[in-house]
């Protein structure tokens, strides 16, 4: 961390983050979507020290979700979407494993999940919903009700079609359960010597997903002055009071990209997508990006600065305009 | 003589056409983002084009490759999240137009993007809705993109992953939905249409070398072919602002055409 | 307006705005909160047109909201608060036409009115509440159940109790009809010249407003180059094509503040306190400060150039420090 | 001999000596305003104020007079709007603490802040919940500011606007509410709490120089004064950064003391 002050005890390593504030079994929600912002430091920490059966609770996601699931980190997942893009338009360790059956999957929309998440910021029990009438998204549950009525953390319901008590027509709505995770990894830009958070660019879910979690883990790529922050309140994201632990991570959401900082890395990408091909070059991969580089700096020295610079965003595009991405 | 182009590049311009200029279109990866792109610079300047990460009318100067690309974040008018994105998509008063693809599509236009074979053991998994579900059930009309083929024109989708037309007739009206279905469905062969009355598809024009037999040999359910007539290839203008101006470096497009 | 481009004909006077897009009778929400970014020259211009019978729909309101009902303008209000902080703990004209029974009201809270704003942003029905289980704002309805039937804008309950379906415990919730106005009065600082809208400070429920309404009207204290607000696109805060009529205002929320251009106005606030006390005084505050200042400019005239300056927001604090608030 | 002090600085103070360091603190306008910004200066430094507005953990190097005063803006953590700032106080791990004023209480700690007489035809209108109905729902706690009289401590309140412990006991559990109600009741007399099982109001601290029979005098219920103790004076420290760095001009503590 910075030399800022800590009063509260909120700067610390990845290792120590995951250790304190993921457990075994959690329920785990990640910010960023598909190729932008995934908190992939906190990701391949949470791999070293081999966490089980996590279930997960996503919307669109990419690279840290199937890493994740690629890991034997995940027994469940509420997902809408896994792909990243061109790159892997269906995630290739989530296919295999929702294919071999050792993920249990259930699926949603991103309407949906995101009326979920913002249900549990509000701390309201359900959310209605227009999208999903007549589909199977509604009429096939990934987790069976006997599960449902066995696991404390699951809504007794996938989902629930009622009618609107305030109209005449009788109209059909749909009630979905609202989220609440134990804990949520989020990857900012900034974070204020205070705790603070600013994302730029896009924000996604993640500020409905950090406040409906219990606990919240931010990792960023600077720790600034809060005074800094504090100038511009408008353009900051999420309170200091609602953060338990800020992990400087300089590059942390690489492969994936981060807005005014770097773009994705569409050679790690692709490569990614050779080796999480099969389970033998997977298992190398692994063993080569998370355990035989056992933190942050130690994994961008693995990168090398090359792939680095040549990612580098340009400072008023927010990407790397010209970055050969086939 | 005329000159060469590629299916893809067919479907991006046949796609591209639907489009009117001052429509807000909530485009997708892949195919979408192409003819939302080559629209808004060949004869749609004043369409927006918006993206469910929350990326809304953004400068577009390089192809976005997801819709969490980082070039869906730069000279927007507005960068926010999903939930702003979706109220846009679903507002009452906006005419949004969207556009996705599918693995499976029916008769009615229901579309599959989530697995073959059974759902908790699938053949085959898809990524799953993303925000086609939504799009399906709320957008002021849809326009999807296919390969033909019997594989993914088929009489009973794997899984229901977004609502079309459902069984035909009035049945997405008494579903409960409020407006919206698919509009049409462009594929490497043609353009499919939906009924006004019945809701089912239909042959709406083929592609210039493509006949309506090749359509039927390809598609899995019964389609009528009467009412079929001949698009007109790209012109040279669309190819060069397709080619040149919006994936020069073919990210979408692929190989080029011999 | 500027002279910026305006392709959709969407820049136009205060009174062209109101002339075509209110209505009498129609579902009216105000954007700003009780002392703040109170649409001030739009509410005036209303006055001076003569609307009536309209139903507005509120939480905190303030001055905005007492100058149009005590104008006579507003028939039915659902509202959440009727003050001005200390200037007026209760506004002065809401309090009386409450009391002598011309106004109909009924009575919400800010978080239930915010969750109606938001469910008809999204679009959707209505959306469950946690707040007001055995309240009067639950018990005593304002609008009757035959009132409520009688006219389609109304939802046919004010509230209703039902049951989560997603937990074991028969827990109980709220549930509130989502609001669709008709049109939202929304006060900015930056509207681009292509529509685009940037609020500083806080937005309030601003956004969830303008969202759910069906026009939207903007005044603003600059109109700006489009390229300048998309140079940071994460400040910015409604599309271009959610608004339909761009009003160019200065000052356009006196006696209330803009963050960074003014702030509140306690000689005008206090001045209005006495003279909205008595019918005949308050008539002659309408006389001087709406209809005898047929628009912003003359308005602003009469506020005098020592007020405005007074007023002025220091750049740093985006208010006016010192200033004599007694 | 101990310094004049007036009955709006002994409130203030006696509700900000209720504040911990470290709570999240939700303050609404006037005395609220006074209390948090008073504790934070003297022995709660690391508490945190926030605002329904959205303005969350501002420097407030002026008093605001309202909410949504620009001074709740600036120098913040946050600038948001109603729906975050309500996300915090219902948030399930916070433990927000909220200050509120009232124009009605029973025994039992529920609030009127809308009207006296039928609410159709009211005799006397206020301003209504604003956010005070999810503060008494929702907060982990509440602190009430009351100015103390018959008319002001009923029976039976005109408008329940705002619920606390409804009629007692377990009442506020049964009907659904997840946690909090309110903790005490600061007036011009005195603190009163609510008993730990029965949930009625009982004098807690009397200030210096008021009696039991004046609270007594000056409630329109039934209360037990039994267990009272003497309040502390404001100290020197207390008033001076009350008077000379909190409310310099006075705006919200009025006149002073003789």
């Amino acid at each position: 961390m910075s030399e800022g002050n800590d009063p509260q005890g909120k700067f610390m390593s990845a290792e120590e983050a995951v250790r304190r504030f993921v457990k075994d079994g959690d329920l785990v929600t990640i910010g960023g979507f598909t190729v932008s912002r995934n908190p992939m430091a906190l990701a391949r920490e949470i791999i070293r020290q081999g966490r089980r059966d996590l279930h997960l609770a996503v919307h669109s996601h990419g690279q840290a979700m199937d890493l994740l699931v690629g890991a034997g980190c995940v027994r469940r997942i509420e997902v809408a979407y896994g792909g990243t893009g061109r790159f892997a338009p269906t995630c290739i360790r989530f296919r295999r494993a929702a294919q071999s059956g050792e993920l249990e999957v259930e699926d949603y929309s991103n309407f949906q999940m995101g009326l979920r998440f913002l249900a549990g910021a509000l701390n309201l029990p359900f959310m209605p919903c227009r999208s999903g009438l007549e589909s199977d998204l509604l009429a096939k549950w990934g987790f069976s009700p006997e599960l449902r009525q066995r696991e404390g953390k699951l809504a007794r319901h996938k989902a629930v079609v009622t009618e609107n008590p305030f109209g005449d027509t009788g109209e059909r709505v749909v009630l979905l359960p609202a989220l609440t995770p134990d804990v949520a990894l989020i990857h900012a830009q900034y974070v204020g010597d205070d705790g603070t958070v600013r994302i730029k660019g896009l924000t996604f879910l993640d500020l409905e997903q950090a406040r409906a979690a219990s606990r919240v883990i931010v990792s960023c790529e600077e720790i600034v002055p809060a005074a800094y922050l504090r100038q511009d309140p408008d353009q900051n994201s999420l309170p200091h009071f609602l953060i338990d632990a800020v992990v400087r991570a300089p590059y942390g959401a690489h492969p994936t990209a981060c807005h005014y900082f770097y773009d994705y890395d569409p050679r790690h990408l692709n490569m990614y997508r050779r080796e999480a091909g099969e389970d033998e070059s997977f298992r190398g991969y692994l063993k080569r990006w998370v355990f035989d580089a056992p933190d942050q700096e130690s994994y961008l020295a693995q990168v090398g600065t090359s792939d680095l610079i040549r990612i580098r965003a340009n400072s008023q595009a927010g990407y790397a305009p010209g970055l050969d991405r086939r | 003589m005329p000159p060469a182009y590629t299916n893809k590049e067919m479907m991006a311009l046949a796609a591209g056409r639907l489009v009117d200029n001052g429509d807000i279109l909530f485009a997708g990866t892949g195919l979408s983002m192409l003819a939302a792109t080559v629209a808004k610079r060949i004869h749609a300047p004043a369409a927006t084009v918006f993206f469910e990460t929350g990326g809304i009318d953004p400068a577009l100067a390089e192809l976005p490759l997801a819709v969490a690309d980082p070039r869906v974040m730069s000279g927007s008018c507005l960068n926010s999240g999903l939930l702003d994105a979706f109220s846009l998509l679903a507002h009452r008063r906006l005419r949004t137009i969207s556009f996705l693809g599918a693995a499976q599509i029916d008769a009615y236009g229901n579309i599959n993007t989530t697995c073959l074979g059974d759902y908790h053991r699938p053949r085959v998994r898809f990524p799953g809705s993303g925000g086609a579900c939504d799009a399906m059930s709320q957008a002021f009309a849809v326009i999807l993109f296919m390969q033909h083929d019997k594989q993914r024109f088929v009489e009973k989708l794997d899984y229901l992953t977004s609502p079309g037309w459902l069984s035909g007739g009035d049945s997405r009206e008494k579903a409960g939905f409020q407006r919206g279905g698919p509009r049409a469905v462009v594929t490497n062969l043609g353009v499919m249409k939906f009924d006004e009355t019945t809701r089912r598809m239909y042959l709406h024009q083929l592609y210039p070398g493509v006949s309506a037999q090749e359509v039927a040999d390809n598609t899995g359910f019964e389609m009528d072919l009467t009412r079929a007539s001949q698009a007109e290839p790209p012109s040279e203008a669309e190819l060069k602002a397709l080619r040149e101006d919006v994936d020069p470096q073919r990210l979408i497009l692929g190989p080029a055409a011999e």
